[in-house]
């Protein structure tokens, strides 16, 4: 039951990374950027998600205001920041995506305070449902279904449609899918919205799960989400999904066997590190 | 020279060499020819050991170098250029020739790191630049020179490694006809120098003007073998080669 | 002319909550030591320097202290830059004051080094004192922070847990930025321990307790310091209720100037008083009172004047320091009901919290 | 002055890294987001000999070796993985190291080493920095200059070819990583023994992303640029102390300003207006 | 149908072409030779808005293009068959058509699918294979598919024969020649002079990016010496 229990922790941590690494996924496979500042990105939404929440007593509203914000963000910092050095190496837009991350996170501190805000009623996260000895609240419930169901609709999207067509297409030569029609900008902000909007939902549900909005809570998690899509084989997003959930499980398992040797971030890059050695091109990444 | 033993490779189901036996000799000037796809450039990849076959041996002077790195056997004297030109982009044509000609120099890192005198490196390599014709480009970043210059500019960097054996993937390709037959000169004056080369090419003018020998390679097997003339001659090769217009090709 | 004292806290990076707290703890002591007239007719003004929590920001900061001719300095920091600049003060003869920092090397680093709060491995005793004599609990798990806060705390818990009957079952540790603890929580059902001892700051402590009672573990919770900020209460709001700490703050005190404390800093900053703030209000009134004896100007004579301070009475109780310049003082319990820190119990135990000598 | 002698210190300290980590991601072209864990290894490999009663001296050698040591490790790595995989491995190296510090009692885990001997003033170091530094910019001028440093160029821009070219690239990938990280080691090895402390947040990602951020600051590739960044970002934050509260916030929109206007950094800027290359 | 009137393209600083007027009608093959680097795949990529016009103007159908972005200009009709082929490696060969047509409606882009697999039936034997794994002969048969799915009045082709085997090359001219007489107008590029002077109904030489011979299909094919004294090749051979 014990195992079982880790595991079940271990999964639904994994559907938390999932949500934010698509989304660094999607921008790591068109634009070739390691997209850190999605960190902030996550901690906006929950900080939004928060104050409407509190303000007016709806979950509901809060989870579209903080898409919505999210979604807001995301395009800008693609267009002020990344687009005029698109064509510089890529540690250029690295440096430059830390540079946002650290200056965010300061200036979230500034204007919400460094003590981290909390929600005034988080029903979700006091409602437990038990299955025999095993408890999982509303928040990780939902985590775990709102996971399924965003990865599921995007893989569709991505195969199943036009538009999903033509943005692998500009994934892989974004001069010449322009060239036929494409709208390689469109597709680039679409991108951004898409995984902005997926950070801000993932950001309110880990602030209702810990029922607490920090300046820093992105940073950790953006980290381990860039771990996990070098591990599912950058750009790659069936490996991005294995690669979340696997993460979660070998944390979850890892914080208490290895708990004297190494703590949770080294227990998930050794993870990472002992993969790639294997596997260089990631879990489902194709060799070149 | 050059023995390749039993090589196979496949890719996911796709068996792009299947059981090759080749030999190359001493000083010759052997072409390797065969349909899109049939195997070619993956078989050279083999030779030279960018990729690692499933099964088989390539032995080189009689030695057994199936597991010897790259680096090792262009230190060797077995050199490949490759199909899709890779200049070290921001270096200028002349820099990009004179670190191929400094592998003395470079072979040891240490060694690499006490050694500041460019002069020898940079003499030969103006030298080749000057033999290939492209000494007019000599301070060009790589990156700005068209692609006939970093053709040649890539058969100056292989010769500037003093090689034995060359490996030529399509070098002729993208050069108009008279620009073509005259690298295929240049390539015959430097297998008439002592260079053993083998020459992948689709343009079937040149390789059997100047190829002693031709290899027709087809769905990863050899198919032909032996002097141009009767190997052009073959049916079945003019069937896998050619396709249904040999006459329309025979002229070109 | 003013006095000039140090101030240096983490006012950005990952401290910056308790790095607010604590100046305004200071700010408040400065405010109303002015309002009351100064110390021998000079006004006290506070020289503040952001340290971010970090050890290598903290020597060029001590050094321009000592550049400044600053004649004492009070950290309101936790223990890396804190026992990083404490070495350099110390060489510098300066006094060097630390409100909450809980390394026991600080004041190791030489005579001129204070502490106005427990040390981690006095408080863990008091912990243990609190469980086995109070509670009547044998069987505990340990929930340790690891940072040397959390380190501490379980140290002096464990060495002291054999006196009063008390058995460690089992101990899980997590990292400062853990907000979740699911692998925790799902082991410390299996362990199934008659209480839980937890370490930690509000903002891992207070997830953490919340999970722990949601995932159905109703065994009573023990918490240090750390949670001593109405900010844990609204994290964990429900499973907080009935969480016992061991702090230096009692919200129900009757004595004057910890009352006076509590009250002021509510008026004047408009949330609950905390520890934090209350130790560095205690480190200013200190520094004022040795000031008032030798004044300002001299440091060596600054350094005897604080030394010497016994049984002074502020906003965490009544206290003295010991030739090692570790202060004495009693261990308040509070328990959380209704929201709010409530008074449990004093531990005032000479022997017990007897802080080392050396 | 002993304030300005300690910030010295710090900037001769912050050069030695960060010309060390330009040697392996300027010149040989290997991205590293750990190097802040090859500091950190310098540091505890010399505190450990020096608390053990090795002389100073000594134990920084040892340091240097122990960091160098790790760092034909992940020169091995780098053989196995490349650009975004290996930044983020040696990203991951940092979080491991960091990670395993923290629970190994006989580091002091998260209380660090405390009590370092310490046998020289803060003339003494300042001085032993400043000289580091200089001679880790004298080695980059001369790597620059010398085959290796064309080697390495070679591997930077393209491994395929320079392997088709009878370059070692495994061998000048480890030998950069052995250089840049016994750099580190020498840099960690004299902040041990200066601060007598050690803990081991000291050397966590932001401080691999803050050597990172000097580099390309300064300007990738540029050994005189490199020198400039770490020098400029060291004294920022001293400078901006008066504006505490900002201080981060500053900082972050510079390294995005930079990036943004002058993704060169200091060299491309100072190429664009002399039209001279730094070296 | 494509007219350049004293047209300049190049790269920031550098100009690589200047001063090229140009006619590209109709039902005919234009053929645009010159030796390397003369600027061919610049003119074509500027055509078709990937490179920086620096002079001139593009017209196409008498309306000036000149700054219209690369989109745009496949929707009026210009579509590209590029240097290096650039296929879509990890699409389909169905899923790089798909692409192709985009500006189509789902309708019509499903009829010129048709057209483009009874001109290439190798394509329909290869429907769903990753298009990266084609030998290099069906990659360049893929690229001109997937240009004819945008239904263009103007096909670009840079390098037609490149790397091909010349059963492959003879497949690809032949398709073009086709093309044309359905009343298409070709902008050839091509290294092979002799076959494109076969193919070709007209022809102008590119030498450093200037202009420096232009005449029909039958004067160059009557004297090719001719072709190649201007290709700069007669007097260095
Ligand atoms: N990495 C790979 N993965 C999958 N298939 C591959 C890979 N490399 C080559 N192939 C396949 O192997 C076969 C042989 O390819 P190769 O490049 O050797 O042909 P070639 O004879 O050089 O052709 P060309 O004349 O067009 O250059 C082709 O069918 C190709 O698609
Ligand atoms: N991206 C670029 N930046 C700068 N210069 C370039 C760039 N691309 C091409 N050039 C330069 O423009 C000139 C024309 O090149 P272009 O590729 O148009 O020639 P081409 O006639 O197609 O030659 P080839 O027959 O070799 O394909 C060349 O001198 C080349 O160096
Ligand atoms: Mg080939
Ligand atoms: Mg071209």
């Amino acid at each position: 039951m014990y195992y079982v229990e880790l595991l079940l922790v271990g999964l639904v941590w994994g559907c938390t990374y999932a949500m934010m690494a698509l989304g660094l996924t999607l921008v790591y496979g068109l634009l070739r950027i390691l997209h850190v500042a999605q960190a902030t990105v996550f901690t906006l939404g929950a900080y939004v998600g928060l104050l409407v929440a509190n303000h007016t007593g709806s979950l509901a509203a809060a989870f579209v205001a903080a898409g919505l914000a999210a979604g807001a963000l995301g395009p800008l910092i693609y267009r002020l920041v990344y687009q005029p050095i698109l064509d510089k190496p890529p540690f250029v837009a690295l440096v430059a995506s830390i540079g946002v991350l650290i200056a965010m996170e300061d200036g979230f501190r500034l204007v919400f305070g460094p003590y981290g805000l909390s929600f005034a009623k988080n029903t979700w996260f006091t409602t437990s449902l038990r299955f025999g000895g095993l408890s999982l609240n509303l928040v990780q419930i939902w985590i775990a279904i709102a996971a399924v169901v965003l990865l599921l609709l995007f893989a569709l999207f991505a195969t199943r449609t036009r538009a999903g067509v033509a943005w692998r297409a500009t994934v892989s030569d974004p001069a010449i899918a322009e060239s036929f029609g494409v709208s390689v900008s469109g597709v680039r902000h679409l991108s951004f919205f898409i995984a902005s909007v997926l950070a801000g939902v993932a950001g309110v549900l880990v602030g209702l799960l810990n029922n607490l909005v920090e300046p820093g809570m992105g940073s950790v998690i953006s980290y381990k989400g860039l771990a996990i899509i070098v591990l599912g084989g950058l750009g790659n997003v069936p490996g991005t999904l294995l690669a979340s959930v696997l993460l979660g499980v070998v944390e979850s398992f890892g914080t208490v066997y290895l708990d004297k040797v190494m703590d949770r971030d080294a227990i998930a890059f050794m993870f990472l590190i002992v993969v790639l050695m294997i596997r260089p091109q990631g879990l489902l990444g194709k060799a070149h | 020279m050059l023995e390749g033993r039993d090589l196979s490779i496949a890719f996911g189901g796709v068996r792009a060499v299947a059981g090759v036996n080749l030999r190359v000799e001493r000083g010759e000037l052997a072409g390797l020819i065969g349909p899109n796809g049939a195997g070619k450039t993956t078989l050279l990849r083999l030779l030279t050991g960018v990729l690692a076959p499933d099964s088989g041996s390539v032995r080189f002077e009689g030695r057994d170098v199936t597991q010897m790195p790259i680096h090792r056997r262009a230190q060797l004297g077995f050199v490949l250029t490759h199909q899709i030109v890779r200049p070290f982009r921001d270096m200028t044509v002349l820099d990009n020739v004179m670190v191929a000609a400094a592998t003395q120099v470079t072979l040891r890192p240490w060694r690499a790191l006490v050694s500041v005198d460019t002069r020898p490196a940079r003499l030969r390599a103006q030298a080749l630049l000057a033999r290939l014709g492209i000494a007019d480009a000599a301070d060009k970043p790589a990156r700005s020179v068209p692609l006939g210059y970093l053709k040649r500019m890539q058969v100056a960097r292989a010769l500037a490694l003093e090689p034995r054996l060359l490996m030529l993937d399509e070098p002729l390709a993208g050069l108009n006809y008279t620009e073509a037959a005259r690298f295929a000169d240049l390539i015959a004056q430097l297998n008439a120098e002592g260079i053993t080369i083998v020459l992948v090419e689709h343009n079937l003018g040149e390789v059997t003007r100047i190829a002693r020998r031709l290899l027709v390679l087809h769905n990863g097997a050899v198919l032909a073998e032996g002097v141009p003339r009767d190997v052009m001659a073959r049916h079945d090769v003019r069937d896998a080669y050619l396709g249904a217009d040999q006459d329309a090709v025979a002229h070109a | 002319q003013n006095i000039r004292i140090g101030f240096h806290a983490p006012l950005t990076g990952f401290a910056a909550s308790d790095g607010k707290t604590a100046l305004q703890g200071a700010e408040l002591a400065v405010e109303q030591i002015n309002a009351a007239g100064g110390v021998n007719g000079r006004k006290l003004e506070l020289v503040v320097q952001d340290d971010q929590g970090k050890p290598d920001q903290a020597l060029p900061l001590a050094n321009k202290y000592i550049g400044e001719g600053l004649k004492v300095v009070i950290s309101g920091s936790y223990s890396g830059p804190t026992r990083a600049a404490a070495g350099v003060f110390q060489n510098a003869r300066i006094p060097y004051i630390t409100a909450y920092a809980i390394h026991p090397d600080i004041t190791r680093a030489g005579n001129f080094m204070f502490r106005t709060s427990f040390m981690g491995e006095v408080q863990g005793r008091a912990a243990v004192k609190l469980i086995g004599d109070s509670l009547k609990k044998r069987k505990v798990t340990l929930l340790t922070l690891n940072n040397d806060f959390g380190q501490a705390l379980s140290a002096g818990f464990k060495e002291a847990a054999g006196k009063f009957g008390v058995q460690v079952t089992s101990e899980y540790t997590y990292a400062m930025g853990d907000r979740q603890f699911g692998s925790i929580v799902a082991s410390v059902k299996k362990d199934d321990p008659e209480v839980l001892y937890i370490s930690g700051y509000f903002f891992n402590g207070g997830p953490l307790v919340a999970q722990l009672r949601a995932g159905g573990v109703t065994a009573p919770i023990v918490g240090t310091e750390g949670f001593d900020t109405h900010n844990f209460i609204s994290i964990a709001k429900d499973a907080a209720e009935g969480v016992i700490i061991t702090t230096s703050l009692d919200r129900d005190t009757k004595l004057p100037e910890m009352r006076q404390f509590i009250d002021d800093y509510e008026k004047r900053f408009n949330v609950g008083a905390e520890m934090v703030a209350a130790s560095t209000h205690t480190a200013v009134n200190v520094v004022a009172a040795a000031m008032r004896k030798v004044g300002a100007d001299d440091s060596v004579k600054l350094r005897e004047a604080i030394a010497a301070t016994k049984d002074m009475a502020v906003a965490t109780g009544r206290i003295g320091f010991n030739a090692l310049g570790e202060v004495y003082k009693a261990a308040q319990i509070q328990i959380i009901k209704g929201g709010k820190f409530r008074y449990y119990a004093v531990i005032d135990d000479p022997v017990l919290l007897a802080p080392p000598t050396k | 002055m002993d304030y300005y002698l300690s910030v010295a210190t710090f900037a001769a300290l912050n050069v030695i890294l960060a010309l060390g980590l330009n040697l392996i991601s300027g010149f040989c072209g290997q991205v590293s987001l750990g190097h802040a864990a090859f500091y950190g290894l310098g540091a505890y490999g010399a505190a450990l000999c020096s608390v053990a009663g090795l002389p100073m001296g000594l134990s920084v050698a040892v340091g240097m070796m122990v960091a160098g040591a790790f760092g034909i490790l992940t020169g091995f790595a780098a053989l196995r993985v490349r650009e975004d995989f290996l930044a983020i491995v040696t990203m991951g190296v940092g979080f491991l190291f960091l990670g395993a510090v923290r629970k190994q009692a006989w580091l002091g885990a998260e209380m660090g080493i405390a009590k370092i001997p310490s046998p020289l003033d803060k003339w003494g170091y300042a001085m032993l920095a400043i000289g580091g530094a200089v001679a880790l910019l004298l080695l980059s001028l001369h790597v620059r200059r010398s085959w290796m440093g064309r080697a390495f160029g070679a591997v930077a821009q393209d491994e395929d070819a320079a392997r088709s070219i009878g370059i070692d690239v495994s061998g000048y990938k480890i030998a950069a990583f052995f250089i840049g990280t016994a750099a580190a080691g020498l840099a960690g090895g004299i902040y041990a023994h200066m601060t007598q402390l050690i803990v081991p947040d000291a050397f966590n990602f932001v401080q691999s992303v803050t050597i990172l951020a000097m580099v390309v600051v300064g300007g990738i590739g540029s050994t005189l640029g490199v020198v400039a960044g770490a020098v400029l970002l060291t004294l920022m934050p001293e400078m901006f102390r008066f504006i505490n509260d900002y201080k981060l916030l500053v900082y972050g929109g510079l390294l995005l300003a930079v990036m943004r206007f002058s993704p060169e950094g200091l060299a491309g800027l100072v190429h664009r207006w002399t039209g001279r290359r730094l070296a | 149908m494509l007219e350049l009137k004293g047209f300049a393209c190049g790269y920031g600083l550098v100009q690589v072409v200047e001063e090229l007027d140009l006619t590209v009608p109709s039902g005919r093959i234009t053929a645009l030779l010159g030796p390397n680097g003369a600027g061919k795949t610049s003119t074509l990529m500027a055509i078709a808005g990937h490179v920086e016009v620096q002079g001139g103007q593009v017209l196409f159908e008498g309306e000036d293009i000149t700054r219209l972005a690369p989109a745009e200009r496949t929707r009026r009709g210009i579509a590209l068959a590029p240097e290096g082929r650039r296929i879509f490696p990890d699409l389909t060969v169905a899923e790089n058509l798909l692409v192709g047509g985009y500006t189509q409606t789902a309708v019509a882009a499903r009829e010129t699918e048709a057209r483009v697999m009874a001109l290439f039936p190798r394509l329909q034997e290869r429907y769903r294979q990753r298009a990266g794994t084609l030998s290099g002969g069906e990659q360049q048969m893929l690229a001109l598919g997937r240009a004819l799915m945008a239904r263009p009045k103007l096909l670009l082709v840079d390098e037609l024969s490149l790397g091909l085997m010349p059963a492959m090359v003879e497949l690809c001219f032949r398709a073009l020649v086709e093309l044309k007489v359905q009343g298409l107008a070709v902008l050839l590029v091509e290294q092979n002079t002799h076959r494109a002077l076969a193919a070709a109904d007209r022809v102008a030489v590119l030498v450093s990016g200037r202009k420096v011979y232009e005449a029909t299909g039958e004067q160059a094919r009557r004297d090719p010496e001719m072709v190649d004294s201007f290709l700069g090749l007669k007097e260095m051979a």
